[in-house]
């Protein structure tokens, strides 16, 4: 079963090599390699909840000399996040591209990029982290640019350098710790690693990096424009998963390799910074007058939630009551990702048919999709967290930690930041409502609607009903 | 050893008074040229330092290509880009506010610095740990390579390397996706034509043999790559439009050789039961050859589309080639 | 699984799947539309009709099904649940029927009734849900169906309205929200069980229950219009007429309002409470809402406006029975929940007819309608004057169990006095509308008149549910005392409440 | 069969109200009283129903006090409705009409049935409001003001009532029947809440304002059972739950007798100012009632004397309601053909009967009241004798207004009221010989004549100038 | 401890402030890029030094390695940047 996890990195990248050799199959290539990688994912998961974490020596080279790729819960269940989301983005980028020439430039990039993220959910190596998160990097900002729009590649310029500035800072950490501790293996580390200041500084560094990258308040302004000027699928797939998987590293040092470090503090700095994301995206997602602007900022906002979980988590006892919390988190990124990606796409094909996302003259074309509005409306309950969504159960699960740990603050803000939610998603979905013409059938254009309508539906049925399963991975592949 | 000290204080003076004069300075080309110095001097440092094989790179690519890429962005104006972003001076409240700024920035960049030093002399005064080199060392014997280097970089470590080719592929598409190429430089006169006829010759020689010795001695696919893009750098300052590199087709399989020379290596491994990229020990010396070829085609290709800055356009008419 | 375990699902199923369905069906095609609604709503009379007497029987009906470690779904039938998922079960069928009457060739159909389905599911839910977390998590949902419905129009005022409404109840959910969480924090799961369980917490933990309970209440009383969270109901009324119906008497004031029964009986226990003082403070805010609405009615030409006021105060009965504690208060605030549900169903159903058929929104418009169009009249009449709690309808049983456990709870001397303003106050704004209505003279001409007086004074399935709803009154106040009437299924939660 | 028969006594009102808008449904109203009488002629007393199933599960029975008032209700009915059904009054034509009048029917038969509280308040609220639409608020501004005054008090009532009952039960521990509340001790507030509600029904002083506006609009034939059946609801009320005996204070008693005498001299005066004659049997009900109250006070004071006074109450509530329906359904005569003089004469011996004059069954009336509260409470028999005399100068003045009365023009009488009007008047004169002999019908001849002779001279006098001109419904001090 | 490690660690240190510094405060793309360069430069000054045993012993083979690496990524995206950058200024002397 240990292969699937090299697998999961040599078959997009063997898509992409294939896209590029042989352009004029390049779609039908792609969506075969994300059908496949995906059932590969899906096989994973499956294996890391009947056997527990795996592991692969890549080369046969023992973890230290060589690299290795891990899988436990978390990193499954975040890789057959992003194969979901991929697969829905890849079948609907096959039409949103009209030109063969555009697809056939774009397969590539998209290929890799699923490289760099599987890798970088699969490695178990701090040097090997750097490798991909610059792969990530280049190949997000790649994509970002895709189409050369004057705003796009402005975005994306920003992007890359900001993104390089993350690289070098978390570099920087590494080089530490190979000065301190001589090796770059996580699972080493884990046990080499005390609490002193090569450590210390180390995870500064390399926290500063992936924050930047994870665009937390205040380091978020590269966002917003990155993501609200690229194409529909690119969009989708920075806001659900590049930035998320930059967190789930963050996640995977404060709260795995380097755990015996954090202090209250500290998670209270990210907490704070957390919030204050959460409030000041909220707004601005309130005020902008774009729709993808809008998703972007809500992409800023959802991604403080997560940061709350940091200072609640420190506080609980380890134990059931910490593991029940930290499922909270998981199910909540999980759900934001399928969601955002969700709305993305929908958002692209408003766009498509309008020619423009300007919320206040959205009223026929939301009427005339009425899927595309539902899916918009479905990632919207998740946005906000309500029931039955996943994030309704992570925010669930935030609430009752801090009352348990006696955090007021963060309940106001999840409140708060709740209830502006719910201001800039029900401010979009007015325009659904109207007396245009009824379309003869609800999805109007099935390749392009299903996509999000099936990535929302996952995020709020999907995952808030049968969420479970989550809690169980997590502890059978601790 | 106060020769040494005198040398090491020396570079590292330099060092810094050349980083500081390249960032200081707001003429863009003086900036480049500086940096340009900056990466040869830290090629010197490199090998003071007991690196070779880096500072053969860091010649090659950090000092040598990135000099010639960020020259090129100079001509054309690219330096320029982004910059209306930021809204100009004028008002007293945000001028006080920028050099708050500033400040702030420089001291936290001052206390960064005095962290990680901090942090660096505690991590230097414990007993060195060696037990990483020491397995490189236990294990170069059947890595199939006789440079220890070379060993980590497309054995032990091979999967970052194919990574990182993989960068440089996305990179290459990334440009590549921009559209195509400006035209190229005008051609130079008779003096550097002569000066290219001998010089691309000797650059491919050259890089052939860093690529071979690459196996037991400082060299390798990159160095050699590297070389062989500064004779295509130097043919496209001479005029030449596509510089014999292929347009199309080819030029998709030449960028992606070294990743599907790779992944073919080691997905191939991976069916004959092996683990992924494990070599058996007695291959292991050819199938790194064979990857390195492919390496170093790739990372050429990739640095001079990148010095070209898009998709070249095939040569109208006439055809171009190099002697 | 056994039926016994499926029976709740199914009953939700009864109604969500016909609803899921209906959202991808084509425009056109309402037959198979009106099929799968009636089919639904069919289904769940016979299988509402087995939980009764099964329930009656002392069955367990229980689904559970697990989202997250201590967190549960459950369904489970008692005999309040029965209660409010039998009411809205009966008016879901009317209302459907009432609708498809309706909405005849109005656009957008398949949404409207696809959302129409889960608002109903999305009640069916929150009647079984058997622990505070369920609650919450179908009131939310309700909230989510519902809004649709309210902006169906799409016209600047319904949208209007409808924000209004979210910014209420999303604002209200995110406090139950905060009380629910923190109440699981300090006391688990918080299954409803008759009587509570909370009184067995430690003596320090009270000062936080009392904040809790705070919280439930205001989260509740959004939905259940308590002043002053009331503002949306009477902004709400620009919805279609079956949407106010399914508003004021099936779904989302009615949510609330149960909500404050489960809470008060089910998790704190009536007499945990009010030993921590807060039915007290309940009851208070009870009076005044009723008060206060009644008031309000007075002054609102716009019938649809009126009767929402109407609504702010009588749903407050329910609450204020609440806090009466003893049997005798139990019965009549919980018996007044299916009550104002077909009385309030009814008045809402008549004055959609006057709107239908012509273009009738004012009471000032109403003169002689009751010439034509009788049988509208008389239903709105009779359910009227169980508002106002004239016997022998619906209404009187409620204000007859209110006053007689006020009086047996040494309340009298603030509850009757409530009682009789309200009562005064109900005859104050419904008697004119039925003066007009029989006594006036009719105006020249209709302010616009759709359907034509032909065999019956307007369409059929407009005409019926009114009918239907207004006998439902009556009878329920007729015949209080025989058996399965609402008084003696609210007497028989009573009991089992207070373990008699 | 007993069962059915009590069940339809108001069922058959309520049944036929639903067809009463048909065209030609006017015959429906005597038929609705049919079951009615019927159970007064064949139902044994102490015919009892239980109905667990209906409302709180109620009881119907048929005791004494209810038969009496059954009797006479169910009769005034009959003649009230075939009077309607005869006359081609525009508003008594009107279905809306009809059906109002067979609700109020219902009503009021209901709650004289009825045996427990929930169902005699549901009587009671639906003969008080569908009394509404027999004011026929719609004919004019009048009327609709009237009206509203009328449904303001009657629900004010009800409401008091309501509390009241609630009260009861709640001491009672659920049970609802007047037997088992009979023994049972109602507390002060209670007895004031009763006396409140049930005394506006009655119209004592302070709580009738309602009664002189609804009084002056309503078609007669609705005014005569307003005042000869549906005001006796009060009384009814009032014997029920506050039975005499252990149950309520003797004090409450005092308190009433007071009231009903003071009741008494406000309905006279009041009268005699009055120039509708309307309005002034109105007053004149008022004071009767006022007899009516104090007979109840002094069986309350002396409950070893009550069953006597209670027997003598339902004979002299008997008595009021027939001479005060005849003389409102003689005085609609002439109101709608014109003042006839053998009108005049039928009138004026009704005016006689209700003063108590001498062989007629106003002297029964008093004979028996007097004899029921000589023992105990003489002094009320003093009281009597000067209401008499007060009575009698009320009806002298009656006479009088419609002897002046301004007279537009002789139209035909119509035939069935005029018949069922006869027929009233036929059985009033008759009546007394059938229950009574001779010797007890002869007295009050001195009060009688006295206030013949005084109402004669004040006349004299008063003719000479213009009197006091009290609007009429209104009454000003 | 050797001087070596004093001398080149604290100006890779140094190189990387400086080269953050400019980074982050810089009007021109050039110099920012330069900047983030320069701040590689030290990380990879950092990273040798720590390679680096002493006059006569054998380094680490394992941090050169992964600087080679460093060396390469970073000018691919430099050349990434410098291209975007191209086209941007392109763009504007278009419009």
């Amino acid at each position: 079963m240990a292969e699937t996890l090299i697998w999961l990195i040599a078959m997009p990248m063997a898509g992409a090599v294939a896209t590029l050799l042989l352009p004029r199959q390049s779609t039908p290539i792609a969506c075969v390699t994300a059908v496949a990688a995906s059932l590969v994912a899906g096989t994973l998961l499956y294996a890391v909840s009947e056997q527990g974490s795996l592991s692969y020596e890549i080369g046969g080279w023992s973890a230290g000399l060589g690299i290795a790729l891990r899988a436990d819960g978390l990193s499954a269940l975040l890789l057959m996040m992003t194969a979901l989301v991929m697969l829905a983005s890849s079948v609907y980028a096959g039409t949103y591209f009209t030109k063969a020439a555009a697809r056939a430039r774009f397969w590539p990039l998209w290929l890799l990029l699923w490289t760099s993220l599987n890798a970088l959910l699969l490695s178990g190596d701090l040097f090997n982290l750097y490798v991909t998160l610059e792969l990530l990097g280049l190949s997000a900002v790649a994509l970002a640019s895709f189409g050369g729009k004057f705003a796009a590649v402005q975005a994306a310029l920003r992007y890359l350098l900001l993104g390089l500035l993350g690289s070098m800072m978390f570099l920087a950490g590494v080089s530490l710790i190979y000065a301190g501790y001589g090796t770059l293996d996580l699972a080493t580390l884990t046990l080499a690693v005390e609490p002193e200041p090569v450590a210390w500084t180390a995870l500064a560094l390399m926290s500063a990096g992936l924050l930047l990258k994870t665009a937390l308040f205040p380091l978020h302004f590269w966002l917003p424009p990155a993501h609200a000027s690229a194409s529909a699928p690119v969009s989708a797939v920075l806001s659900a998963l590049v930035v998320k998987v930059a967190f789930y590293l963050l996640v995977r040092l404060w709260m795995d390799v380097f755990a015996d470090l954090v202090t209250p503090a500290a998670a209270g700095l990210l907490g704070v910074m957390g919030a204050a994301a959460i409030l000041w995206g909220s707004w601005q997602a309130l005020r902008t007058e774009r729709l993808k602007l809008l998703a972007a900022w809500s992409t800023v906002a959802q991604l403080g939630y997560l940061f709350l979980f940091f200072p609640v988590l420190l506080a609980l006892p380890p134990g059931p009551a910490r593991d029940t919390a930290f499922g909270g988190l998981v199910i909540l990124a999980l759900t934001h990702g399928l969601a955002k990606a969700g709305l993305f796409l929908a958002i692209g094909i408003i766009q498509q048919r309008s020619g423009h996302d300007r919320i206040n003259e959205l009223n026929g074309t939301a009427q005339r999709l009425p899927a595309t509005t539902f899916a918009i409306a479905l990632a919207g309950v998740a946005l906000i967290g309500l029931p039955p969504s996943g994030a309704f159960l992570g925010k669930w699960q935030l609430l009752a930690g801090s009352f348990a740990s006696g955090q007021w603050l963060w309940i106001l803000v999840t409140i708060a930041g709740s209830l502006l939610a719910a201001a800039y998603i029900f401010r979009v979905l007015g325009h659904a409502f109207g007396n245009q013409s009824y379309p003869r059938h609800s999805v109007t254009i099935a390749r392009e609607e299903w996509p999000a309508l099936i990535l929302t539906t996952l995020a709020v049925a999907g995952l808030g009903l049968a969420g479970a399963p989550v809690w169980n991975l997590l502890e059978s592949g601790a | 050893m106060t020769a040494m000290l005198v040398l090491d204080i020396l570079l590292v003076l330099s060092l810094l008074s050349l980083a500081t004069a390249a960032l200081a300075t707001n003429d863009a080309r003086r900036s480049v040229i500086l940096f340009m110095a900056f990466g040869l001097v830290l090629a010197l440092a490199w090998g003071r330092l007991l690196a070779p094989d880096v500072a053969l790179a860091e010649a090659a690519i950090g000092a040598g290509l990135s000099g010639a890429l960020l020259l090129t962005a100079v001509r054309d104006q690219a330096h320029r880009a982004l910059r209306s972003s930021r809204k100009p001076v004028h008002e007293r409240g945000r001028a006080n506010l920028r050099v708050t700024l500033e400040w702030t920035v420089t001291l936290l960049c001052i206390a960064l610095a005095g962290l990680l030093a901090w942090a660096l002399a505690q991590a230097f005064d414990r007993a060195p740990k060696d037990t990483l080199a020491q397995a490189v060392s236990a294990n170069l014997a059947i890595s199939g390579v006789s440079n220890p280097v070379t060993a980590v970089l497309l054995n032990f470590r091979a999967y970052d390397t194919l990574l990182e080719l993989a960068v440089l592929l996305t990179a290459a598409l990334g440009i590549f996706a921009l559209g195509p190429a400006r035209p190229g430089h005008r051609a130079a006169g008779p003096v550097f034509d002569g000066l290219a006829r001998w010089l691309v010759p000797a650059l491919i020689l050259t890089a052939g043999y860093l690529l071979w010795v690459g196996a037991h001695a400082p060299g390798g696919a990159f160095q050699a790559g590297a070389t062989l893009a500064a004779a295509a750098v130097v043919l496209r300052l001479a005029g030449r439009r596509s510089v014999g590199l292929p347009t199309g087709h080819t030029l998709h399989v030449a960028m992606v050789a070294g990743v599907s020379m790779f992944l073919a290596v080691g997905l191939g491994l991976l069916v004959l039961g092996r683990p992924f990229l494990g070599y058996p020990p007695a291959w292991a010396g050819g199938l790194i050859l064979l990857i390195e070829t492919a390496a170093m085609l790739a990372i050429a290709a990739t640095l001079v589309l990148a010095f070209f800055g898009g998709r070249p356009t095939p040569a109208p008419g006439v055809a171009e080639k190099t002697s | 699984m056994n039926f016994d375990a499926t029976l709740p699902l199914l009953v939700l199923a009864s109604s969500l799947l016909p609803g899921l369905v209906i959202f991808f069906l084509r425009e056109e095609s309402h037959r198979l539309r009106t099929l799968l609604n009636l089919a639904g709503a069919g289904a769940k009379v016979i299988l509402v009709g087995i939980m009764i007497w099964g329930v009656f029987h002392q069955h367990t009906y229980l689904t559970r099904w697990t989202l997250a470690p201590g967190l549960e779904l459950v369904l489970h039938a008692d005999t309040l649940s029965v209660l409010f998922v039998s009411l809205s079960t009966v008016l879901w069928l009317v209302t459907t029927v009432y609708a498809i009457g309706y909405l005849e060739k109005s656009p957008h159909r398949s949404r409207f009734f696809g959302f129409f389905s889960l608002c109903v599911s999305a009640t069916i839910g929150l009647a079984l849900a058997g622990n505070l977390f369920t609650f919450v998590i179908f009131y939310e949902l309700l909230t989510l169906a519902t809004y649709p419905l309210i902006a169906h129009r799409g016209t600047p005022e319904a949208l209007r309205s409808a924000r209004i409404y979210l910014r209420y109840t999303l604002g209200g959910g995110a406090v139950l929200l905060t009380g629910a969480v923190w109440l699981h924090v300090i006391a688990g799961p918080n299954a409803f069980i008759e009587g509570g369980v909370l009184s067995q917490l430690p003596d320090e933990y009270h000062g936080q229950l009392k904040a809790i309970f705070l919280l439930l209440m205001i989260g509740l009383g959004v939905k259940a219009a308590l002043v002053p969270l009331h503002g949306w109901l009477p902004e709400a009324m620009v919805a279609p007429a079956p949407v106010s119906a399914l508003l004021h008497a099936v779904a989302v004031v009615k949510a609330g309002a149960f909500g404050i029964v489960r809470v008060v009986y089910d998790v704190y226990g009536v007499q945990f409470t009010s030993e921590l003082g807060l039915l007290a403070m309940l009851g208070v805010a009870a009076a005044i809402t009723i008060v206060y609405g009644s008031f309000k009615a007075l002054s609102q030409d716009n019938l649809k406006k009126r009767l929402a006021y109407s609504t702010v105060s009588q749903v407050s009965y329910i609450a204020l029975g609440t806090a009466i504690l003893g049997p005798i208060g139990t019965i009549g605030g919980i018996v007044h929940l299916v009550h104002q549900g077909i009385m309030k169903i009814t008045l809402f159903f008549a004055a959609g007819n006057y709107a239908e058929t012509l273009g009738i929104h004012n009471v000032s418009e109403m003169n002689g309608v009751g010439q034509r169009m009788p049988a509208t009249t008389l239903a709105f009449s009779i359910a009227a004057l169980g508002m106002i709690g004239i016997p022998p309808i619906a209404g009187f049983i409620s204000k007859w169990y209110l006053g007689l456990g006020a009086v047996e709870a040494g309340m009298a001397g603030w509850v009757l006095p409530v009682l009789i303003i309200s009562s005064v106050l109900n005859a104050a704004y419904f008697l004119p509308v039925l003066y007009r209505a029989w006594f006036c003279r009719p105006a020249p001409a209709w302010p616009a008149e759709h359907i034509p007086a032909a065999r019956y004074e307007t369409a059929g399935a407009l005409l019926w549910p009114p009918v239907i709803t207004a006998g439902l009154a009556l009878a329920a106040g007729l015949f209080a005392a025989a058996p399965y009437s609402p008084l003696e299924w609210a007497d028989l939660i009573a009991q089992r409440e207070y373990q008699l | 069969m007993n069962s059915t028969l009590l069940l339809s006594i108001w069922l058959l009102p309520l049944l036929l109200a639903t067809l009463a808008r048909l065209r030609h449904a006017h015959w429906l109203l005597p038929l609705a009283t049919l079951p009615a009488l019927l159970a007064v002629a064949i139902l044994p007393v102490g015919t009892t129903v239980s109905l667990p199933w209906l409302l709180l599960g109620s009881e119907l029975g048929l005791d004494e006090t209810g038969r009496t008032f059954l009797g006479f209700s169910s009769l005034l009915w009959l003649i009230a409705a075939v009077y309607i059904a005869g006359s081609q009054h525009a508003i008594t034509e009107s279905g809306r009409f009809r059906v109002f009048f067979l609700l109020a029917m219902a009503g009021n038969l209901g709650l004289i049935v009825a045996q427990d509280m929930v169902s005699f308040y549901f009587g009671f609220t639906l003969m008080g409001l569908s009394a509404y639409g027999l004011i026929a608020p719609a004919s004019s501004r009048r009327a609709r003001r009237a009206a509203r005054t009328y449904l303001a008090w009657t629900i004010a009532g009800e409401l008091l009532l309501f509390t009241a009952i609630i009260f009861l039960a709640a001491i009672s521990g659920g049970a609802l029947t007047f037997d088992a509340l009979q023994s049972i001790p109602r507390s002060p507030f209670t007895v004031l809440l009763l006396i409140a509600g049930f005394g506006i029904k009655l119209a004592l002083p302070l709580l009738h304002w309602w009664l002189p506006p609804t009084y002056a609009v309503t078609p007669v034939a609705a005014v005569a059972v307003f005042s000869g059946v549906m005001i006796k609801a009060g009384l009814l009320g009032l014997l029920r739950f506050l039975p005499p005996g252990d149950a309520t204070p003797p004090d409450w008693g005092l308190l009433l007798v007071l009231i009903g005498t003071a009741t008494i001299f406000f309905g006279v005066v009041a009268g005699l100012l009055q120039k509708r004659p309307r309005l002034l049997l109105g007053y004149s009900s008022i004071s009767k009632m006022g007899v009516l109250t104090s007979g109840f006070g002094a069986a309350l004071a002396f409950p070893s004397a009550a069953p006597g006074i209670v027997a003598a109450l339902l004979v002299y509530a008997s008595h009021h309601a027939l001479a005060k329906t005849a003389l409102f359904l003689g005085l609609g005569l002439i109101e709608c053909s014109g003042r006839r003089i053998s009108l005049l004469i039928g009138l004026g011996f009704l005016a006689f009967v209700l003063a108590g004059a001498p062989l007629t069954s106003g002297a029964l009336a008093k004979a028996a009241l007097s004899d029921s509260l000589s023992q105990p409470a003489p002094v009320l028999v003093t009281l009597l004798t000067v209401s008499t005399l007060a009575t009698m100068l009320l009806m002298v003045r009656f006479m009088f207004l419609l002897w002046t009365r301004r007279q537009r023009r002789i139209l035909p009488l119509p035939g069935v009221p005029l018949l069922a009007w006869l027929y009233l008047v036929t059985l009033i004169l008759v009546l007394p010989f059938l229950v009574s002999g001779i010797d007890r019908l002869m007295i009050n001849v001195v009060p009688v004549s006295l206030g013949l002779l005084l109402g004669l001279g004040g006349m004299l006098v008063g003719s000479r100038r213009s009197r006091a001109n009290v609007p009429s419904g209104h009454f000003d001090l | 401890m050797l001087t070596a490690h004093w001398l080149y660690g604290i100006s890779g240190c140094l190189l990387l402030a400086l080269g953050l510094r400019t980074a982050l405060l810089h009007d021109m793309l050039l110099q920012r890029l330069i900047g983030i360069n320069v701040m590689g430069a030290g990380v990879f000054l950092v990273l040798i030094t720590v390679a680096y045993r002493g006059p006569g012993i054998a380094p680490d083979p394992v941090l050169h390695a992964l600087v080679l690496t460093g060396i390469v990524v970073a000018v691919s995206a430099t050349a990434l940047a410098l291209a975007l950058a191209r086209r941007l200024t392109a763009e504007q002397d278009d419009g």
